[in-house]
């Protein structure tokens, strides 16, 4: 698949400019024109990965409503989108993530114990418990630390595929954001910065319809998110991103436009946040059940499924044994997790700056020394 | 009377306000539909409609741009920031623009609005949902800075500032929304800015403190009291124009003094008011004045309780301060 | 003339998506077809504020480099854009100018010596001395106050527009700004809030080339600037700005569609920064003088006066009697401001709050009753 | 050793690191072709290309954004803010991002990187090219901010700024810019972050100041000698974290301490510096410390010599300080 320069949008490889290029139909059946035919044991790692999301998101959510865990935001819906984007970026690429995009960092292999610590808090927790839940930190997947200011990620993507450009590595960054940040500062700098300096990036536009309660229709009035493209020069494209196998193709083919010095692709990823925003909030308040139903029947776990059970690589043993595993993985880390201690107190004060100046030291010593709270942590 | 939580009060204050005044209009991020992340807005688009309980696009640049368009215009524009911590993106409109409208036009525009941002921790909210800048806007000339400690006060203050001609952030302690119901009057009635409050009389130590700090300000007080050591507990209301009188005069009378906040230290309140006391009212220094506050790291998630300046970091220091 | 919903930009009244909006040749010949057909005297008046701007902004560079003024920041070369823009619109309208419109406001009758005490920062400016010169306040103008950040009045203006259309108003605000500004977070929040609530709101780019010494290469890579409008369903047109009957044409006919209730409009005026940035600027440095002189050939107030000269409305008399009497008027504004004194250092405290507060009262006192500085001000 | 301007000492420092790391990059508005507003970074592009200086759109969180990424990504940038004043868009990244990624991180990722920033009046600049926002900058952990008063110190702070594995927020006083030349060594050499210095000694009353104000400072301490008055001026040079010890130290041995800068008084680093030398060395106080500062107002454009803290408004202070 070729990404061209989008404009005038008319140009776009999938023809019609509105067009969302899809691979999969909701039973799992491949176009056969469109279709990457990735290996089957990719194929296979890029479901698991978001069945295994899943499975974990759904036990997190009742791990809060259980008041186990503070908080959770979870991705349900949106895994393809996730998942596939990780995999068809390589190894050494940069991922500047959003906040619901842990399961790229499992796909790279995060220890699913760093994250369970991160959700805890725990002195396990890379960030010794300073940030929320689901703020991973993962330097050696390459995914940038989380970060809740919407936005502020996709300028420092641009950031990381400058410095790549300018070193001369093979390297491309890719920025994961919700349609919400489409409205943000730092998207309008990023697109701009991106398309004049042609930095290796990519931008992954979740456009999943809802930015907490505000409607696309309330957010902008483009007539897609990927027309924005067109303000920057930055060539824009429109996938379904429900479908693995079409978010896969779109990405690696940004991905080879940008190594080979072509510059920044802006990918909007047409998908559906199926729960809640976060565990704070209450869905039912500003958004009907019947639009969640309608869009729950293109669930892309269901459709990768489909599609690798019609390939013969995939049965409902298998998907019985997998969950029963990855259950169990789970439960392993919870439990490992909640046995572990609260970061220690001084540890707050570490990490500030690289050398502990003498005011953080002083203020280390009052508090390490001083009274305890007695509200419980 | 009604028994009113913050959240009820001010949502009163704004139902209230909107029924008297329709300039006034309220624009934020999931304030209409939903009626604000914390509810504070609910019912109001319901009651006033989508032209004046505004759902606005994710950009505090926009909702605070649009909102000193407005108050030019003619409006009283109430925006929401949906956190303290995403306020910076609406700073240059608040710094370099609403502060200074009055002064860089002689007078010819002014920019009465009134910027309702939730504050602070104790929500287990970590770095990105805990900070308190309001430093920042005190250091800034032309804004005015309030902060409620209470129902009563937050409803009293909001009404004040929403009628006040000048630009006010009014920062909503988020760790009080809920803790605790007061009896609020249903009529009309306003707390005056500038106006900080003994909320209890003492001798030996005057501790000055806002917002959901007051609370622990309190306790520490009775605590020390039970070692014969009577403070004074002032809560500020407005934090700027400061009321220096009020602290000055309690000063006067305790030579000593802490001051509590959970902003970090370095150039927060605190030290404002020790250099402003010093000024003052030094020969009645009796004691090193104090200060109790965040510490000078960003707002950490698990050890909040550690990071805030709550009544067990208060007690020692008033006892010190009281025994020096 | 009518503007339509830009999308695709090929739909744009005047045909190719690319094309400039022109109604006169360099040598003041209208196009029939084009020809919006202004009443001469209207016409008349737009040229006079034109060569009237000119003159001052000529001798206002010169009171700068004799010392006798700070700092300047003219207009040269983008008069048609600043002054048939501000008369196509009512006098009932609000304009949001960047900092080189004052000519706007002296066609809507801003008295010269209030401007010019302005340049003079004494005690008959309308804002005391408080800002730079050019930094104009001209409330009765209905314009508003100038401010150096780029950007921030886009985003006003657009509340502004809002505040009429919830007062249902015939009131449509216009937003004055350059081609850096369409860079700013101000530009994107303003396009993108206007494009959703459908404010009565001009967006009047003056794409002047340049941006200090950044031209418009290395501003963005979008295709023009106009084309930014399609990222917010804003309707989007190009003009040429150095040809005032275009602009009068092209704005007044989004005004129209404003005040209709059919929303905003961006329109980009072609023109070109003929002078240097500002008084502080010296822009040998980066740019060829025969750029500058290519352009010339397309000065604004040359085509105009021909125009006029060819309608038999403007002679060589009517020329030399306007520029004597507009000197003459402006050496008198000169004389009377620089003889006018400070602002009272007492005023220095005043208008920060509507009362002063009781820290401002002592610090007015300590400052009045203080020593003075030696340093001449 | 060559006698430079702080322009000259500020280009040589970005020339020679530039030769010496290749990670160094500068971006900003203008900073290319023209070599700035100020000519700082004059030559710069022609030497080491566009790929290394270069140019931006108009958007300092783009500038600030990007920054942050390419010290993620291994770079050591060194971004330019054109105005102080024009800080305010990059805000949110300096004070949500570049400040905390060390600690969010539990030190995964850091963010070295030297935000050069021109900052202060005295040029005649009014409300927009005149402010001092620094204190917003230490009051967020996790930067460090410098600002030096002459060429010598500017080179040798620079470098270590940009060799420094944290933040740094980097103001120069753009009054001082062209005001003097010195002698400045050729070579390469670094000044200590946090070491204030003693500029001039002096037993009856402590002078704080750092950047323009440090001149005036001087000036006012010469004032008063003559009525046999010596003040010992401390030149802050890096104001967060602050050399505590050099000014408590001082005060302990003059018992006094005036503290200077333009910025407005309001939260400003003046009153954070009496808090912390009332907490440490209260009972040396022998007369109330006091702060000369630029007022609670927006900055002025004809008044400007009446809003700063200039010698005329020093020397009484330390009079009176003195006498007391
Ligand atoms: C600057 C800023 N403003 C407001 C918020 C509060 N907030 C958190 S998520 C969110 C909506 C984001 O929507 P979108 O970008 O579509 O991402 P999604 O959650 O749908 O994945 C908002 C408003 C924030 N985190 N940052
Ligand atoms: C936020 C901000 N950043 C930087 C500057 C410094 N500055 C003043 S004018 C200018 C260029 C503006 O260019 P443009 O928007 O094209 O307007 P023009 O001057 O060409 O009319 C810059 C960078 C500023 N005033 N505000
Ligand atoms: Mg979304
Ligand atoms: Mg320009």
């Amino acid at each position: 698949m070729e990404i061209q320069q989008s404009y005038p949008p008319s140009a776009l490889p999938w023809g019609g400019d509105q067009e969302v290029f899809a691979v999969l139909d909701n039973e799992g059946h491949a176009s056969a024109s469109k279709d990457p035919r990735l290996p089957l044991a990719l194929v296979k790692r890029i479901y698991e990965t978001m069945l295994r999301g899943r499975i974990i998101d759904e036990r997190l959510m009742k791990l809060q409503r259980q008041g186990r865990i503070g908080f959770h935001v979870g991705a349900e819906g949106e895994e393809a989108a996730i998942v596939a984007s990780a995999a068809a970026m390589e190894p050494q690429d940069w991922l500047a993530p959003c906040y619901r995009e842990v399961a790229a960092a499992l796909y790279r292999g995060l220890p699913l114990q760093t994250y369970i610590d991160n959700m805890y808090g725990n002195a396990d927790d890379t960030c010794l418990g300073r940030q929320m839940p689901d703020h991973v930190t993962a330097r050696d997947q390459r995914y940038v630390s989380v970060t809740a200011p919407i936005g502020t990620q996709i300028t420092q993507a641009v950031g990381l595929a400058w410095a790549s450009k300018l070193k001369r590595e093979d390297v491309v960054s890719a920025a994961y954001f919700g349609d919400g940040a489409t409205s943000s500062n730092d998207f309008h700098a990023a697109m701009n910065f991106a398309g004049v300096f042609k930095t290796p990036c990519l931008f992954l536009l979740r456009n999943n319809g809802w930015a907490i309660s505000v409607p696309a229709d309330r957010q902008t009035a483009s007539r897609t998110y990927a027309d924005k493209g067109i303000a920057y020069g930055v060539p824009a494209v429109r996938c379904d991103g429900n479908d693995a196998l079409a978010v896969y193709a779109t990405v690696s083919a940004a991905r080879a436009r940008a190594a080979a010095g072509e510059g920044p692709t802006l990918i909007e990823l047409v998908t559906y946040r199926l729960g809640p925003h976060t565990t704070s909030d209450d869905p039912t308040v500003y958004r009907d059940k019947a639009e969640v139903e309608e869009h729950a029947k293109a669930d892309p776990i269901v459709r990768l499924r489909k599609y690798l059970e019609h390939q013969g690589a995939w049965t409902t043993e298998d998907e019985q044994r997998f969950t029963a595993e990855a259950q169990a993985e789970l439960k392993g880390c919870i439990d490992k997790a909640e046995n572990t201690p609260e970061p220690s107190i001084a540890s707050m004060f570490e990490d500030v700056y690289a050398t502990m100046p003498a005011h953080l030291a002083e203020q280390q010593r009052q508090c390490v020394e001083g009274p305890r709270a007695k509200k419980k942590h | 009377m009604t028994q009113m939580t913050m959240v009820t009060a001010i949502n009163d204050a704004l139902r209230s306000e909107m029924r008297a005044d329709e300039r006034v209009v309220l624009l934020g991020e999931d304030v209409g539909k939903e009626g604000g992340v914390f509810r504070v807005t609910a019912g109001l688009q319901q009651e006033f409609g989508e032209d004046r309980v505004v759902d606005t696009p994710l950009s505090e640049t926009g909702i605070m741009g649009a909102a000193v368009g407005m108050a030019l215009g003619g409006l009283r524009p109430v925006p929401e920031i949906q956190f303290a911590d995403f306020i910076y993106p609406a700073l240059d409109q608040l710094v370099n623009e609403a502060s200074k409208y009055r002064y860089r036009s002689g007078g010819e525009y002014t920019c009465p609005m009134t910027v309702r941002v939730p504050v602070g921790g104790g929500i287990r909210g970590g770095h990105y949902h805990s900070q308190s800048p309001e430093s920042m806007f005190i250091h800034t000339a032309g804004l005015k800075v309030v902060c409620p400690s209470n129902p009563y006060d937050a409803k009293g203050l909001l009404l004040s500032s929403i009628r006040d001609p000048d630009p006010v952030l009014f920062f909503e302690p988020k760790r009080v929304y809920r803790a605790l119901k007061m009896d609020v009057p249903e009529e009309d009635y306003t707390v005056d800015l500038s106006s900080a409050k003994v909320v209890r009389e003492g001798e030996h130590v005057t501790c000055v403190a806002y917002g959901a700090m007051l609370f622990e300000a309190v306790a520490a007080a009775e605590e020390v009291k039970q070692q014969g050591i009577d403070v004074e507990v002032i809560d500020l209301r407005t934090l700027w124009p400061l009321d220096a009188d009020t602290v000055v005069e309690s000063v006067k009378k305790t030579g000593r003094l802490c001051v509590v906040h959970e902003a970090a230290r370095a150039c927060g309140l605190g030290g404002e008011m020790v250099a402003e006391v010093c000024e003052k009212a030094f020969l009645h220094l009796e004691a090193p004045p104090r200060r109790i506050t965040g510490w000078d790291t960003p707002f950490p998630y698990t050890l909040e309780n550690e990071y805030l300046p709550l009544a067990h970091r208060i007690t020692p220091a008033l006892l010190e301060t009281a025994r020096y």
